[in-house]
């Protein structure tokens, strides 16, 4: 399960780092880094799925919420690293980033795609599902979606981070991280991240998780190098 | 066309007697100790309404069979006795039907409503939200935390909104999404809204209460025998609502003690 | 203000021009016809809604072609989603309840026969009657505006509920603009129907003829002069109600919401609110509106007896007194709809009992029915067999009602298909019922032309045994807990009775299909129809004495003098068994009472 | 007031007649003018129904904890007052025009209507004054269940207020052109309803006092 989230957390930043290539400056400079924490997070308890069988029988382990996901090292992941202020904007790409419903879990748990960037939601339960995005500056809606129907499509205009939730399975919570550049990744396994072809420049680079709140770093580029810079949270223990 | 409706009426009245005379719709099995005196109190409901349903669908019918499209002119005749006949009988039967109902149902009622909880009983409280039950015991500690509705944060699992890093009554408290309880123990559910009217409701235990936001009610019960049974929403609470639903697990005295220890260690 | 009175409308010519005859007119006859149509209206729309529901309910995963295009939220690719399953349940209901079943039986007869059955030229104030019906109308086009709306038509059930119907978007889809626009259209329709009972009331106390005594009029006048009454204290109840709800979700207020709320991770702004308010409210409206839309229909069906038994009733004096001490108990049981809603247990029983009493004058009325039926000559048309129908559902429906008036089997049966069956055969198809007799029976008077006696009788036996095969199952569904306003039964216990909700299905189909007969047998018969006489059911109500359709101002602008009650059957009269309300003959052999 | 009870009302009472006595019975038809009359009383009581309805759930709502006292502010005893007065001036005038003949003496009749109007119309601009001076203090409709319901209470009454003004206006319009045809009915049912507001203000005022 967990394998499968990192695998198309990957593939969202595949996605993204793609479309970085396509973009006017070819070759650049790259940030990458890990981000970590320190401290005792909260022990992660599991999810009950009774009141929904369908779901429930799909698992032999018992879920258990991603609002804090670590690995080996103390490295955690779903971690959104994106520049907040150096690049300039960027069009939209036009591959649609994809957020599944699959067990009764959101897949992947945080979701980072670019302002006017299809965003595909695709229910593959056998129960009717409810999307509930709760943004702060773009338009909220709220639709649900039996077994069967065809994917929602919708766009955000504005960058922001929010949660989004199923207002029929209260467990199922997860994160839409609406960006303006293209230049932003999601940690997965490892805790890794990378952000490739960035032209010579001053960047502020932040990093955003769901319980820990965010943290920022300036970074500046030249020419092709590559800057390392890692972020370190404070786990609290409740 | 007049005989035809008489004969129409008799099996319509008959058809709609079957399922009932045959109990193909039988009640779920009762598992509360109350319930018999509300089966009973249907039952006996069922009888009186269900004759007094038959009887006035086959007297129609039979006037209509014997008065429909006579000849013009057949001499008209009276009710025997008259309005006073129909008036005094309906005050009779109904009348008589009705005292003997409302005692006999006083009773059930009471059995649920006037009997306060035994002091021993286990306290639990639930929670209706949108759209699932969660239940809450108080753990270890027997004493529930304090509830902190700006502190619920769902994607955490704090559904009742906890404050374990302030309250130290509530670190230990055990949630969990379905109500497990030991047989023949009588439990107090003490319910609690988080957001629009719920309503709890177990077939096989014969309660139904609703969940009213900004008060919060209890009910009493005692569950005398071991299985899974469904706790669903009745009161229409949104677009989840046919989807809102919880088990109930009554255990064995032991079982449940191992529940308990097992879910406190999580 | 109340100068728009009887002569300024009627003492000069006839009104000119299409607008002021057909569409802004005074005349109480073309109003009743306006509420008709719209009843008309609404009844299609509810039942079609009703159809979806059903089907959806059995086959949840049915593509239903044409409605992605109508709404592509409420149905993505043809199915509907849960909330759109919830918006078909609240319009159904509203549209039913208030649309139909107080529109058709109450103010569309009511408006047409009430005057001229008292010999009246026309409402004591046209022009508020003509206010009222416009306002109806309006408060229909601002609840249809919900279908359009982006958000979508709300899912708080007719009864709409506070909190959920109090807080807004944060309660779903449905819930922001789609809830004001009920809660003003109800607001809107209080108004219309206070101002309808109003001018019911002064007409029945004032206009009536020279020798027309309140014992002398016709059982449906009384029944309409009853639910007017009833309907004044209920929608007077309503409207602060409503008022409440749009405050509370627009203004900010906190008259239904109480503190510490969190609905879709938000904590609600509002304190101090009592959900319990808007129930209370809500019920003292409620149940009474249930009277209002049965006794009409009981006026009607006693009306229509009458006429084909070709005999008096037993007594049309306890007929009146029952239909009054049904609208006075009315008032005293509205908490049966609440007994598990946290009252005191004590108050439970409390209205219980007045509940279970409401049943006595209920069953004189039905002995009355049927004592009147020995010994008549009871004629079989397409009216009486509606009538009859009538008695056979209202009997059905009321037993159903001795299991609920009760708390204890309540805690059992509340919310399961047992009161979906009960309300639906009491309060929907018998008050239907009603309004079927009395269209067949009063269509030829209102067009001047017959409607086809044929098709009237296919209609009724579809209707009537379709009728049971959906309404008598959902008692037995009740039985087993099967819980209503559910989209889809999803739980292992129901599986095996799915097999009756699809026969519910398929009955409800068939059913409504031959509603479509009627329909056809109205626009037919308006147009093709045989012309009918001035009396072709040979009946004694002074509508009976004037020209089918009647002139504008009923009665030629003579005074009709009552010599009789309408009851003057089965006596040799000079036109034949009855004797009309306006001839002065003198009575001999009468007979009843 | 009590011998306003339309005339309709006891014959229909005193009209439960044997139900099978054949020939005309004694109730003449009732006279147009009480048409309107026993209007104006069922109009009144469903009024009367609706603030009771909104009584009932002030008496609901005050079990609260969130209820706090509202001071009222001084002017609503000065729009007592007036309206008050107004009540006076118009049964005034409509005695007078029940004493002089028809024709005669409506332009001094007419002269108490105007009057009454301009009262009339004193109280309204007296209750927006009391709206803006609890404003000024910050209490507005959503600031505690009191204000709530002071705001509702009192821009309702003020609605009512208003229909009886533009009734008011249309009558001293029809008096000062001195019409002949200017039917008593209007004149007596406009003054059970500016009574009717009267009697209602007092009492919401007493509630918004002791409840409020």
């Amino acid at each position: 399960m967990k394998m499968k989230q990192g695998v198309l957390a990957g593939l969202a930043m595949l996605a993204a780092s793609a479309v970085a290539v396509a973009g006017p400056a070819p070759a650049g400079g790259t940030i990458s880094g890990k981000v970590t924490y320190e401290g005792t997070p909260a022990k992660m308890k599991p999810i009950d799925m009774s009141k929904e069988p369908s779901c429930a029988k799909m698992y032999t382990t018992p879920q258990v919420n991603e609002t804090v996901v670590t690995g080996p090292g103390n490295t955690l992941e779903n971690v959104v690293v994106y520049i907040s202020a150096g690049a300039p904007d960027d069009p939209a790409p036009s591959t649609a980033a994809v957020f599944s419903q699959k067990g009764c879990r959101y897949i992947p748990h945080v979701l980072a795609f670019q302002v006017n960037q299809e965003l595909k939601i695709v229910n593959s339960d056998q129960t009717s599902h409810n999307i509930h995005p709760l943004p702060k500056l773009n338009r909220e809606w709220n639709k649900s979606q039996p077994p069967g129907t065809p994917p929602i499509s919708e766009k955000y205009d504005k960058a922001e981070i929010f949660p989004v939730k199923c207002n029929v399975h209260p467990w199922m919570h997860g994160n839409f991280a609406v960006m303006k550049n293209s230049h932003y990744a999601v940690t997965g396994d490892g805790g890794t991240f990378t952000l490739p072809n960035l032209p010579p420049g001053k960047y502020t680079v932040t990093a955003w998780h769901e319980s820990y709140g965010d943290q920022s770093q300036e970074v500046t580029i030249s020419g092709s190098d590559t800057k390392t810079i890692n972020f370190v949270f404070k786990a609290k223990p409740y | 066309m007049g005989k035809a409706l008489a004969v129409v009426l008799v099996i319509i009245a008959l058809a709609s007697a079957y399922p009932i005379v045959t109990h193909r719709f039988p009640l779920p099995e009762d598992i509360s100790t109350h319930g018999h005196a509300i089966d009973q109190q249907l039952n006996d409901t069922m009888w009186e309404a269900g004759l007094s349903f038959v009887a006035a669908q086959v007297l129609l019918a039979f006037f209509i069979w014997s008065f429909a499209g006579r000849k013009a002119g057949s001499p008209l005749k009276n009710f025997p006795g008259g309005a006073k006949v129909m008036v005094t009988a309906a005050f009779l039967l109904v009348g008589t039907e009705i005292l003997a109902l409302g005692v006999l149902g006083q009773k059930a009622w009471a059995s649920v409503y006037f009997t306060p909880p035994k002091p021993d009983a286990i306290q639990i409280q639930a929670q209706a939200e949108q759209f699932a039950f969660y239940f809450r015991y108080p753990g270890p500690d027997g004493k529930f935390g304090g509830l902190h509705p700006d502190k619920i944060d769902e994607g955490n699992q704090n559904y009742f909104g906890l404050d374990p890093a302030n309250d130290v009554d509530s670190r230990d408290d055990i949630v969990a999404g379905e109500l497990v309880i030991p047989v023949n123990r009588e439990i107090q559910l003490m319910m609690h809204a988080k957001d629009v009217g719920h309503s709890f409701y177990v077939r096989e235990l014969r309660i139904q209460q609703d969940f009213v936001p900004g008060l919060d009610l209890s009910v009493h019960f005692t569950a005398t025998k071991i299985g899974k049974y469904e706790i669903v929403c009745t009161q229409l609470c949104g677009l989840g609502h046919y989807n809102m639903k919880a088990y109930l697990n009554v255990m064995s005295e032991a079982d449940y003690e191992n529940w308990l220890k097992q879910q406190a260690s999580q | 203000m109340e100068e728009a009175s009887v002569q300024q409308a009627h003492v000069h010519a006839p009104p000119e021009g299409f607008l002021r005859k057909h569409v802004f007119s005074l005349d109480h006859k073309v109003i009743g016809k306006q509420y008709y149509a719209l009843a008309l209206v609404a009844v299609f729309t509810g039942m079609i809604l009703s159809w979806l529901m059903r089907i959806h309910m059995v086959w949840p995963n049915a593509k239903i072609p044409l409605l992605e295009h109508l709404t592509s939220a409420g149905a993505p690719g043809g199915i509907i989603t849960p909330e759109y399953y919830l918006s078909l349940l609240t319009m159904h209901g509203t549209l039913m309840v208030f649309f139909v079943l107080t529109n058709a039986p109450f103010a569309a007869f009511g408006n047409y026969f009430l005057p001229i059955q008292i010999g009246a030229e026309d409402m004591a104030f046209p022009r508020f009657n003509m206010m009222s019906f416009w306002t109806t109308f309006l408060a229909w086009v601002v609840l249809m505006l919900a279908f359009v709306i982006p958000d979508g038509p709300p899912i708080a059930g007719w009864t709409s509920y506070a909190p959920l119907s109090a807080v807004g978007k944060d309660a779903g889809p449905g819930m922001e603009w789609g809830m004001s626009l009920w809660g003003i259209s109800i607001a809107i329709f209080c108004v219309a129907s206070l101002l309808g009972s109003l001018n019911f009331i002064a007409t029945t106390l004032d206009l009536r003829a020279k020798g027309m005594t309140f014992m002398r009029m016709p059982l449906c006048t009384w029944a309409w002069f009853i639910t007017s009454c009833i309907a004044l204290l209920a929608f007077a109840v309503l409207l602060p109600a409503c008022i409440l709800l749009i405050l509370d979700r627009h203004a900010g207020t906190s008259f239904y919401i109480p503190a510490n709320l969190v609905i879709s991770d938000r904590l609600q702004p509002h304190a101090g609110g009592s959900p319990l308010l808007w129930q209370h409210l809500f019920w003292f409206f409620g149940h009474p509106e249930v009277y209002i839309a049965i006794l009409p229909s009981m006026g009607i069906v006693s009306h229509v007896l009458v006429n084909s038994l070709r005999k008096p009733l037993l007594s049309s004096r306890v007929v009146i007194y029952s239909m009054m001490s049904i609208g006075f108990l009315s008032y005293m049981v509205w908490g049966h709809h609440m007994f598990l809603s946290g009252m005191n247990p004590m108050s439970a029983l409390a209205f219980s009992f007045p509940t279970l009493t409401i049943t006595i004058p209920a069953t004189v009325l039905t002995l009355i029915w049927l004592g009147s039926l020995y010994g008549s000559n009871l004629q079989i048309t397409s009216a009486s067999l509606f009538a009859l129908g009538f008695i056979s559902m209202f009997v059905a429906g009321g037993v159903s009602g001795f299991f609920l008036a009760q708390p204890s089997i309540d805690i059992y049966l509340h919310a399961t298909y047992f009161v979906v069956g009960h309300f639906h055969m009491v309060m929907g198809v018998a008050s239907l019922f009603g309004v079927f007799a009395g269209t067949y029976f009063w269509f030829p008077k209102m067009t001047g032309r017959m409607m086809s006696e044929t098709l009237g009788k296919v209609h009724f036996w579809i209707t009537f045994v379709g009728a049971y095969c959906i309404f008598m199952p959902f008692h037995y569904l009740g039985l087993i807990g099967n819980v209503r306003r559910y989209q889809s039964f999803v739980d292992d216990f129901m599986q095996p009775f799915l097999g009756v909700h699809k026969f519910v299905t398929f009955a409800a189909l068939i059913t409504g299909a031959a509603q479509f007969i009627f329909l056809f047998n109205l626009i037919y018969s308006r147009f093709k129809g045989k012309p009918a006489p001035d009396n072709p059911w040979n009946a004694t109500s002074l509508e009976w004495s004037i020209p089918s359709p009647p002139p504008w101002n009923n009665f030629g602008g003579k005074h009709p003098i009552v010599y009789h009650d309408p009851f003057q059957y089965g006596v040799k009269g000079s036109k034949g068994d009855f004797v009309m309300q306006d001839s002065p003959e003198q009575v001999i052999g009468a007979s009843g009472d | 007031m009590s011998s306003r009870i339309p005339p309709a009302i006891s014959a229909g009472i005193g009209a439960f007649g044997p139900v099978r006595a054949s020939g005309p019975a004694a109730v003449a038809q009732a006279k147009r003018g009480s048409t309107s009359s026993s209007g104006i009383w069922v109009g009144v009581f469903a009024i009367t129904m609706s603030f009771a309805a909104f009584t009932s759930a002030l008496f609901v709502r005050e079990g609260t904890s969130d209820w706090s006292h509202l001071a009222l502010p001084g002017v609503l005893y000065l729009n007592t007052i007036v309206l008050l007065a107004s009540s006076a001036t118009l049964e005034h005038a409509r005695r007078m025009m029940a004493t002089v003949r028809a024709g005669q003496g409506t332009r001094k009749a007419s002269a108490w209507v105007i009057i009454t109007l301009l009262l009339g119309l004193g109280f309204c601009a007296g209750q927006v004054l009391a709206w803006e001076e609890l404003q000024s203090q910050g209490i507005y409709l959503a600031t505690n269940p009191n204000s709530s319901f002071f705001y509702l209470l009192t821009f309702l009454h003020a609605l009512h207020v208003l229909v009886g003004i533009f009734v008011l206006v249309y009558l001293a319009g029809r008096l000062v052109a001195s019409h002949t045809t200017l039917r008593r009915s209007l004149v007596d049912n406009t003054a059970v309803y500016w009574h009717f507001i009267g009697v209602l203000w007092v009492y919401l005022l007493l509630l918004c006092r002791m409840k409020l």
